[in-house]
């Protein structure tokens, strides 16, 4: 099973790759959409300090969209679901495929996406590996819930403004604990970083386990 | 002989509009069919309903034994479909494209480069990607992305469109060479003069229906005309 | 809408007749009740009265979020029209409630808070994701794609969208420092009599409304399926007689069809 | 006769790729011509460039005495293409789209309504969303499309296919119709002898250049294979 | 020529009318996109309000970039706009077209918008005659441009990613001009409105006339 979801994964990367699209197109979005912020904050550097991991999460969100419509958008184009579906490969197997390129490309972002904004907002580090875990659960939370809502959303000609709206408040957990653990891990704020954590845990593991049960069901086109 | 495909008045829905209304159909293994009727007859939509794509509303539906209206996914390994749109990702190559397909069905690399050659893919082609293939290419390549599979039951919608002639016999012997090995073959044609060397059995639906069939348990024999 | 099909010949019934005479008679008395018999706050002076329409819609859009939940599960279960008619027309009604509740929420926040929205209040922020959860399943809803797969979708959406309740319902226990929202004033039983009395009043009138709405919605989406169920039968028809008129046509079909 | 199309030595590439490598082909008005050729032979692409769809790389290629070199804009009014893909917009029914098209091109709604019903579309079709018909239905549904364009030149990359046995003889019969009023057609088709009723000149290209012409100024005269 | 533009803007709003995308979904997501960032900048009631201007019209860039993808993917999906070409209609009334329907589209988003800000950031209007020239003004201009960069764009398989990274630095002055000419309507800030305004008739002129003459050009495939 992991094999297959190896094979898929590989598919999937091996497209971006191709397109280049991450580097070309998606990593020059993020970069954007900090800058709309700091426009929009005008300029105002404690405000910006202090809302800096709100902002890196809103921005990581708004990517994450992209890319899992990219994702659904490549299966879908010719058809390629359908041919998915009459191959022995389970449908568990499908999901961790797509979840797991979709994590490999949003962990990519992330990294570069935090040294812009460590530059631009001026922000320090003070607990490196709240950072990082934080980062890592959070983006498999992200990558199994996106992979399953954006099957949801897919079909006839709804995807591209389906998916925000279902997918948002199915995230909003994910900003509010990604963001808190990221403030107390910078010292901004006295939240208690490890129990919001724990939220991203719960979170990521609860829609794997969802994912890998229903996305067979909802695979089926009609 | 085993019966490959069995369908009883079966009912079909898409989007509340009955694509089929009662089509009902016995194809024995290593039988080759050719479907025809008029456009809009539900042709397509019965090879999809084969392949296990589609619910069924009434009637019964069973491949290779398996009840269709019990459990759609346990027969989809068995199935070969190639449709109207040919399943390939653009931004990958000819090459790439088949060896996804093939690790997808477990199938070896001596068969994806043996597929690749039988479908004329060999030399620059291989190394194309898919958005820049023309028509023709195109289908070739989803057709090597099925040999590669070698499934038991093939349904082919309109296997011989944008292929050139030497692909349309070339295709013609692949599925000869599949039924003689056992495989069973429904082919979806307008054509059906370039088909009928394959088959005597041509099966005609009309409004999501079969209505007549020229062998099998059918009403009337008609041949090939 | 009103048509002869199904078991039901309209969306009215004996039973939705009685419960439409209760409302009519409960919400005169309501209103009576909240805006003349019940007493001022103390603190929140006449504000207090959005009380008795706020908290009964707020605990009846749960219900009804519930009530969507337990349909979706019985309908993956069962896979029968009928629960996902339910949790549809629940869901409807749930969304409505629950724009009330934040609606009559923002009302009362103007003199009371000095605002109309507060974002660092938990309990609105997560009353507001809970509300959208809740659009986007009626968005998912009213996709072009056949029933079962629109259902099976749906039905996944909104039990995902119940998890919020209880985190709406504890919020203010959880989060205690950071919202200027009540927590249960009801338990603290410092509530007068009469106040008590009209609250429950207002849980009666607009359970009864949830009720007498989810038998009406019910119905009028029942109807629907109904339709198309029934509607599918004459369309066969239509459809295999087409294929008559073209076989006598010129299709150039050589095989002319004898059956039927 | 006044020449209708008039290319010489044309070399187009699609990104990087050669698709046409000097082909040369004149076509007096009224004339019908078959194109056919292997598959990625370059037959898309010329109807493509005669569109004035593409840019030239060398060579020159006139459209009704116009010079796609200079402009590529000005013969695109005149030209009717019917490609692989149809130009149609799946959220509109079919008589939305023909209408959509048919107001471009400054048709009339009574030619509307004869388009429809020329091509079969009437009744229950009309008001169907373009995204479900079947593959013949969308093929007569973009026929249509063009029917109430009535330009002077038609090219039509296989405008048999996915058609039913009815639509073909309805197709040949009018292209039949506009050769005779004047209109210049250019077919491509991988089944010439459905088409041979219509015309005895057929060219045949392969490598992206003409490499045989059985009428015209053809440098060798072949019959239909 | 207008009368052309008119149709296509009619087909453009039927299909839109028909998927009932705006209402169903577009609308829901820019109420995502305010309450993201309320979360983002966790609740600071003083900031959201001074920085109501600048979120809103991020809000609606970022609602605007997914209305032009849904515009060019209409032409793209069946290769309309190859049969578009071939049609005696000229670029301009194309251009036109496309842009009007734009237009209303991003005016009906913008209303909505409008009130759900007023409520949720708690914002009230001192200028209403230049709130509303200065919206009208800038949808022009975010329409007319959207068009033009929207079929910059499109082609081989880039269009959702490599809209975004084209499109929102030239529309950077809109954001600023808008954000400005709002912040004093608003009455929350001191700059001069008028002026700013003024730079938004320029854009809007500007991107007018430029896509009346460039979009030919650009349409060509390749
Ligand atoms: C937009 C603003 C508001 C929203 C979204 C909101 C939401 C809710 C919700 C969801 C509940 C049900 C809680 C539960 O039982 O689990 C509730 C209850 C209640 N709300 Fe609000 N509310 C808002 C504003 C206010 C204001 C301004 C007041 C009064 C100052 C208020 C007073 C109450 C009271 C007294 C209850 C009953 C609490 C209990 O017994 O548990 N609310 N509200
Ligand atoms: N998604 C859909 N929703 C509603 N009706 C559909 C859908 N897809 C197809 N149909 C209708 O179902 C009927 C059968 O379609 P199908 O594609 O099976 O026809 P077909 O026999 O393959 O025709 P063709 O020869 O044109 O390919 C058609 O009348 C079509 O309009
Ligand atoms: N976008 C592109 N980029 C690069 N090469 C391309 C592109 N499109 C087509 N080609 C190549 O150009 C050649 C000619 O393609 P064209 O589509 O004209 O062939 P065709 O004669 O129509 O073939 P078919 O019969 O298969 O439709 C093919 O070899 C194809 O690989
Ligand atoms: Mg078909
Ligand atoms: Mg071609």
């Amino acid at each position: 099973m992991l094999a297959d979801s190896w094979l898929i994964a590989r598919k999937d990367l091996q497209v971006e790759i191709r397109s280049r699209i991450i580097i070309n197109q998606i990593a020059p979005y993020t970069l954007l959409i900090m800058v709309l912020f700091g426009f929009a904050l005008d300029a105002n550097t404690q405000t910006l300090r202090d809302t800096a991991p709100g902002l890196y999460w809103v921005a990581i969100l708004l990517v994450a969209l992209l890319a899992i419509q990219r994702g659904v958008q490549i299966e879908d184009a010719d058809a390629a679901r359908d041919r998915m579906l009459l191959t022995p490969v389970s449908s568990s197997s499908i999901f961790l495929g797509k979840s797991l390129a979709l994590f490999v490309q949003l962990l990519v972002l992330e990294v570069l996406l935090f040294f812009v904004m460590m530059v631009l907002f001026d922000t320090s580090v003070e607990d490196p590996l709240l950072v990082c875990l934080s980062a890592f659960v959070a983006t498999v939370g992200i990558a199994t819930s996106g992979t399953l809502y954006g099957v949801i959303a897919s079909g006839v000609g709804v995807r591209e403004t389906l998916l925000p709206i279902l997918l948002l408040p199915v995230l909003a957990p994910v900003a509010i604990g990604a963001t808190r653990t990221f403030g107390d891990a910078f010292g901004r704020v006295n939240a208690d970083g490890w129990a919001w954590f724990g939220l991203l845990v719960v979170f990521a593991v609860v829609y794997t386990v969802l994912g890998m049960f229903s996305y067979g069901q909802l695979l089926e086109e009609e | 002989m085993t019966v490959a495909i069995d369908l009883r008045e079966v009912v079909v829905l898409l989007s509340h509009f009955p694509a089929l209304t009662g089509a009902t159909l016995r194809v024995s293994q290593g039988e080759i069919v050719l479907l025809q009727g008029p456009n809009g007859a539900g042709k397509s939509t019965l090879l999809r309903l084969c392949a296990g794509l589609l619910p069924i509303k009434e009637g019964t539906a069973k491949i290779l034994g398996q009840d269709l209206g019990e459990n759609r996914r346990r027969v989809r390994p068995d199935i070969g479909l190639l449709g109207h749109k040919t399943g390939l990702y653009e931004d990958l190559t000819v090459e790439e494209n088949i060896a996804f397909w093939a690790s997808m069905t477990r199938a070896n690399s001596q068969e994806i480069t043996d597929a690749i050659e039988v479908m004329g893919l060999g030399g620059r082609l291989r190394d194309v990607l898919a958005r820049q293939l023309s028509a023709g290419q195109r289908r070739r390549t989803a057709f090597a992305a099925l040999l590669v599979q070698r499934p038991p039951i093939w349904l082919l919608d309109e296997p011989h469109a944008a292929l050139d002639s030497e692909g349309r016999s070339l295709v013609n012997e692949l599925i000869k060479n599949a039924a003689a090995a056992g495989a069973t073959v429904l082919l979806v044609s307008h054509a059906a003069k370039e088909l009928s060397a394959l088959t005597g059995r041509v099966v005609t639906l009309a409004g999501g229906r079969v209505t007549s069939d020229s062998g099998g348990n059918g009403s009337e024999v008609n041949g090939v005309s | 809408m009103i048509t002869t099909v199904g078991p039901f010949n309209a969306t009215s019934s004996r039973s939705t007749r009685f419960l439409g005479l209760c409302l009519l008679l409960g919400i005169p008395a309501l209103i009576l009740f909240a805006f003349i018999f019940s007493p001022e706050d103390d603190s929140m002076e006449d504000a207090v009265r959005l009380l008795y329409i706020h908290v009964p819609v707020a605990i009846f859009s749960y219900i009804a979020f519930g009530v969507t939940a337990v349909g979706s599960i019985c309908y993956l279960w069962k896979r029968s029209r009928w629960w996902d008619t339910t949790a549809h027309a629940s869901a409807e009604i749930g969304v409505m409630f629950c724009g009330l509740t934040l609606v009559t929420g923002s009302i009362w926040g103007r003199p009371t808070w000095n605002t109309w929205w507060e974002w660092g209040d938990v309990r609105l922020v997560t009353t507001l994701v809970m509300f959208l959860m809740f659009i986007g399943y009626l968005a998912l809803r009213q996709v072009p794609a056949s029933p079962e797969a629109r259902a099976k979708r749906a039905a996944i959406v909104g039990i995902i969208g119940t998890i919020n309740i209880p985190i709406v319902n504890r919020s203010v226990e959880w989060w205690e420092n950071s919202t200027l929202h009540q927590q249960s004033s009801l338990t603290d039983g410092n509530l007068e009599n009469l106040t008590l009395f009209t609250w429950f009043l207002g849980t009666l009138v607009i359970g009864i409304t949830y009720l007498w709405l989810l038998i009406h919605r019910f119905r009028v989406g029942w109807l629907e399926t109904e339709e198309e169920r029934l509607g599918y039968g004459a369309a066969i028809e239509e459809r295999q007689a087409e294929a008559h008129g073209l076989d006598v046509g010129s299709t150039g079909i050589p095989e002319e069809g004898e059956n039927e």
